[in-house]
């Protein structure tokens, strides 16, 4: 082949490339509707501020915990990293991934997810996974949470994994191919719904009462980073105990004693519901499985409290800089709170 | 060569064998005649053609088949 | 005339290659599975929940719904609480005719099994009612028929829950 | 491993660099690794078993080669003191002596082969009557029916004297387990392929690029074509629908086979060709054939091929068979004579080949089918030539070649359905319903149920379209040795073959990416 030959078929095959990243973007899920959820990620890298408190879990706490009502009460700056049913070396990966952008003061991780051994569902990989930037830890939380029949390179490449979507394209696809909206508030996705909690049902009974070794093995990594970094870990339980999404005792023994051992604070906040003031005809959108917005701001009030006299983590509310930035957050937040969606 | 006649003429007797070059393109021999060739020429000239001989070119002629019976008898 | 009795031959091949196939695909045997009974009513983990709950509708039966946390993923769990124990379904959406039975749970004493175990008993007396357990751990005892299974929940050697669950 | 799967595509690439790094000399090295890296990859339990069938192979073709050998040279160091008589009584007994070795080689290789794959099927038979027989589930390894057929084969040509035995194992291993054709063939001959891998070749750019052609194609037809088509084949299965959705399976079957099988074999000898090796054509144009007779030298040609010569002539001419051809020929008549033991052998063969295919009555059943279309027309061959001079014109036209054509092809989808339902009695209800339920309305009405949405069955009938179109321009000279000879027109294709497996292909998540179809035999 003669040189002008390769350097056509250099050209050739620069489009093709060009053309299949443009596809990639193309197919890729957008979540601006429906699944908002899976936007959450990739949100966390656009908010350039810094944040004392990081939350980390499933949706027991970015639907539990308000960043702006923490800032408007106790001038704390934080910022949720949840994921649908996030599994516990999600979260660790996640704050790991965190820290190589900023070091928070103290990191809130909530225990529910100590009872998931294994991936329940390829979609909930998908949504934490895909919204992270591309990084060693990307690559090592992928190998973590790949189940048997993902492959590694449709993480690499999600054209793999989406190529099918050519035929449910809608105008959403098109609209946000190079950006995306913030779908949250600082990582707290809102629910104003009321639907009211008439009955207190117990789970269904367990077949083995052990939560996984698996799981401990993560939150062990998670506190030896912490320890390194001078991070103070906080081990939280929503207040909700809906039977689906039950809190046996025996799995609040081992927490406990594990919390003990490890001189952790831990704060299961099902049986304070008086002291937070939940009122379960008003606090929840879904009959007592999770919080709405009434009843998150209630949890993060009281659990403002705590951070602040437990811990001590400041008020920078006299931060001229940061409180510009979160006078914006808070607006955004009462807009929505308020009906503006 | 006169036994190999014999036993052609008694396939198809309406076939002059002397004359025809391409037995198997021509459709006169099908491989029903071959098998039934090859256990008559077994036992005329008492050797055995094995079945990897079973080429079109040894069995495209009278003369064909005879230079195929004389090679394996000397071999 | 020779053709007709090559075509005989040749029919009566293929005819015995197909008389000889056909194998019959065994029946899994059910064992007798275990019911639970109440108010007249037979319920059994896997069946439809519809007819189920329409002949205890006299005790109206409250609901609660367990949506998943992702709106994407289709299907939702269901908890009936009935006196004494309650039944925990999956459907497809609201009205779904093929809503099915994946546990029965007993929630206190009031309620026993048909073989009469209630929750309180010794796990010597299911023992000696059901006889060896097919998986036994100091927490529970299993008793596995067919596509279903009976549960009790122990807790230093006394029965704390008893349930029938669906292996489907 | 799958062809479609990334780490199959890893291990292709890094054998593909290291190959031509390599000088000639050591290049084959390369594929003996690659080939047992590949079979590692699909179960390293499964090693044993390749290796069983290599070792017995080149031992016992050793042991024929030296006694070949050794009778020779004995028989040419004293030509002239033996009589012919003697000469020929001393080589008889030296080919029956090699017989019996062969036979051994034979029994241990198909030994193998017979326990792994039919012990399951020929114990449910004897279930039935002793019910309490427990089945051991046997594993069977990845391309057993291929390289034991192939390894055969070889054993047989070094007996004929058509090959010379080879001494270096590692060769021979190679010869066995050459990775593209593990999968599903084609079966090669030694004779054809074993001496390319130790040929000293540059790196040939047009033979190169033909491949790559050839690979993406194949790709095309697996992941766009066959894949799409058995979703919608599954589903009509699992749903034993009856009537016009038999006739819809047999067409989309037809074209899950296709797309499957040509494909597969296009991926294989693309392949091959990229490390410059050719590997015979398993296929030529099969559905344009007029004939079963001539589907069947079309179609799968390389077993084709070696059944006729290792099973069919063997059987026919061989001594039983010669008897009972004087003995029919005296008793019934010259016509029937000459038939029976000819008819005999097919019968056999074909019950061979379908049970070769896999261990059920299905495919049994199958094979006699075929094997009775093809005795049926031969002897309608007279009624045939009375039509053909009754209407010479007509029967020349090429209305009457696209009739036959259509004709063989929906025969063949139909005997072929069997592979899909793999239960004897239901296939031929489903058949029978085909005529007597007409629901062909309500057919059309309810295409999406079967798994596939408009636009899936848009591409599928696409695809369908650009198969059927490039065969059709493929008639003189297939289009990649075309295209191979324009560099950049070809760059482009390939750039758009990529793109389109990459945007319609039935892979991933969604679909459980079917493997082979061949390779499960």
């Amino acid at each position: 082949m003669r040189k002008k030959q390769w350097i056509a078929c250099l050209c050739i095959l620069l489009c093709g490339g060009v053309f299949l990243w443009f596809a990639q973007l193309l197919l890729e899920p957008k979540y601006m509707s429906g699944n908002r959820e899976g936007a959450m990620t990739a949100e966390y890298y656009s908010d350039g501020s810094p944040h004392d408190v990081l939350f980390l879990g499933d949706c027991e706490v970015y639907e539990c915990y308000t960043p702006p009502t923490l800032w408007a009460e106790y001038g704390i700056t934080s910022y949720i990293r949840g994921t649908p049913q996030q599994l516990v070396w999600h979260s660790y990966y996640l704050l790991e991934e965190t820290l190589r952008y900023e070091t928070p003061k103290a990191v809130v991780f909530n225990v529910y997810a100590m009872r998931y051994g294994e991936p329940q569902n390829e979609a909930y990989n998908r949504i934490v996974l895909d919204g992270m930037h591309f990084s060693t830890v990307k690559l090592r939380a992928i190998w973590a949470s790949m189940t048997e029949e993902e492959s590694f390179a449709s993480y690499l490449f999600p054209l793999l994994r989406y190529h099918s979507r050519w035929k449910e394209l809608e105008q959403a696809d098109f609209q946000y191919l190079f950006h995306r909206d913030p779908v949250t508030h600082n990582g707290y996705l809102m629910q104003t719904d009321v639907v009211p909690k008439e009955l207190d049902i117990e789970g269904e009974p367990l077949s083995d009462p052990a939560l996984p070794q698996i799981c401990f093995e993560y939150l062990d990594r998670m506190r030896t980073l912490c320890e390194e970094k001078g991070i103070q870990l906080i081990l939280v339980k929503a207040p909700t105990n809906f039977w689906g999404y039950y809190w046996y005792d025996e799995w609040e023994e081992q927490i406990v004693s594990y919390a003990g051992e490890n001189d952790l604070p831990y704060y299961n906040f099902i049986p304070l519901e008086e002291e937070i003031g939940l009122d379960w005809s008003t606090d929840t959108y879904d009959g007592g499985a999770h919080l709405n917005v009434s009843g998150a701001e209630k949890l993060t009030s009281y659990f403002g409290k705590i951070l602040r006299e437990e811990f001590g983590l400041e008020d920078h509310r006299a931060d001229a800089e940061l409180s510009a930035v979160w006078q914006e957050k808070c607006s955004a937040y009462e807009a929505e709170k308020n009906g503006g969606t | 060569m006169e036994k190999l006649y014999e036993i052609l003429k008694s396939l198809h007797p309406d076939v002059d064998f002397t004359a025809q070059d391409d037995l198997i393109g021509e459709g006169i021999l099908d491989s029903l005649d071959i098998v039934t060739l090859i256990t008559e020429i077994n036992s005329a000239y008492d050797v055995s053609i094995p079945a990897e001989e079973i080429l079109p070119e040894n069995f495209c002629s009278a003369s064909a088949i005879y230079d195929l019976i004389t090679r394996l008898d000397e071999a | 005339m020779m053709r007709k009795w090559i075509a005989i031959l040749l029919a009566l091949t293929a005819l015995v290659a197909f008389a000889a196939c056909g194998g019959t695909d065994p029946d899994d045997d059910a064992a007798e599975a275990y019911s639970f009974l109440f108010d007249g009513t037979e319920i059994r983990p896997g069946d439809k929940a519809a007819p189920v709950l329409e002949a205890l509708s006299a005790h109206n039966p409250q609901s609660s719904v367990k949506a998943s946390c992702l709106s994407g993923v289709t299907g939702e769990d269901v908890t009936y609480v009935l006196p004494g124990f309650r039944i925990q379904t999956f459907r497809l959406q609201e009205g779904d005719a093929d809503e099915q039975i994946r546990l029965i749970i007993f929630s206190d004493d009031s309620v026993a099994t048909r073989e009469g175990i209630a929750i309180g008993a010794t796990a010597q007396a299911v023992k000696d009612v059901y006889g060896a357990a097919d998986e036994e751990t100091e927490f529970r005892l299993a008793y596995t028929r067919g596509t279903m299974r009976l549960v009790f929940g122990l807790r230093d050697g006394s029965v704390t829950n008893i349930s029938y669950e669906t292996l489907e | 491993m799958q062809f479609n799967s990334i780490p199959f595509l890893l291990l292709l690439s890094a054998a593909l660099i290291l190959y031509y790094c390599l000088p000639g000399r050591r290049r084959w090295y390369v594929l003996l690794a690659a080939s047992y890296l590949y079979y590692l990859a699909a179960g390293a339990e499964y090693l044993i078993f390749i290796v069983y069938t290599t070792a017995v192979s080149y031992v016992t073709a050793l042991l024929l080669q030296r006694r070949a050998d050794a009778e020779n040279a004995e028989l040419e160091a004293n030509r002239d003191a033996l009589t012919k008589e003697e000469r020929k009584a001393r080589r008889a007994k030296g080919k029956k002596q090699r017989f019996r070795i062969l036979v051994g080689g034979l029994v241990l290789g198909f030994g193998m082969l017979a326990v792994l794959k039919y012990t399951a099927f020929v114990l449910s038979g004897v279930q039935l009557f002793v019910p309490s027989l427990r089945i051991p589930d046997l594993l069977l390894p990845l391309g057993i029916s291929f390289y034991t057929f192939q390894s055969m084969g070889y054993l047989i040509d070094v007996y004929r004297g058509k090959a010379q035995a080879e001494r270096n194992p590692l060769r021979f291993a190679l010869f066995v387990s050459y990775f593209p054709q593990l999968l599903q063939g084609p079966i090669s001959r030694f004779g054809d392929l074993a001496h390319q891998f130790f040929e000293e070749r540059g790196f040939d750019g047009a033979r190169f690029r033909a491949g790559l052609a050839r690979t993406v194609w194949g790709y095309f037809k697996k992941m766009v074509v066959a894949d799409t088509a058995m979703i919608a084949v599954q589903a009509l299965v699992e749903q034993k629908l009856t009537g016009a959705y038999v006739v819809l399976l047999i067409l989309l079957y037809s074209a899950v086979i296709y797309g499957d099988f040509t494909g597969g074999i296009d991926i294989t000898i693309g392949i091959s060709e990229l490390f410059g090796i050719r590997l015979k054509e398993n296929f030529d144009r099969p559905f344009s054939s007029r004939s079963v007779k001539e589907y069947w030298r079309r179609w799968h040609i390389t077993m084709g091929t070696w059944f006729t010569d290792y099973v069919f002539y063997p059987l026919s001419v061989c001594a039983p068979m010669q008897r009972l051809s004087k003995w029919s020929r005296a008793h019934l008549g010259p016509a029937l004579g000459k038939r029976i033991p000819v008819y005999i052998a097919t019968i056999v063969t074909w019950f061979l080949t379908g049970l070769w295919h896999g261990a059920g009555w299905n495919f049994i059943v199958w094979g006699l089918l075929n094997c009775l279309c093809i005795l049926v027309s031969q002897e309608l061959q007279p009624l045939w030539l009375r039509w053909q001079a009754a209407a010479p014109r007509l029967s020349s036209s090429r209305i009457w070649g696209c009739w036959q054509a259509v004709r063989t092809f929906l025969l063949m989808g139909l005997i072929r359905s069997l592979d899909c339902y793999r239960n004897v009695p239901l296939t031929f209800r489903l058949w029978g319903s085909m005529f007597t339920d007409f629901n062909w309305g309500e057919m059309l009405g309810s295409l999406t149920k079967l798994g596939l949405t408009p636009a899936d069955w848009g591409v599928l009938a696409a695809g369908i379209l650009v198969l059927f179109t490039a065969s059709m321009l493929g008639k003189r000279e297939p289009l990649r040795e075309r295209l191979s000879r324009r560099p950049v027109l070809l760059c482009v294709c390939l750039t758009l073959g990529v793109i389109v497996i990459l945007l319609f292909g039935s892979y991933g998540i969604g679909y459980d990416a079917g493997d082979f179809i061949y390779g499960q035999f």
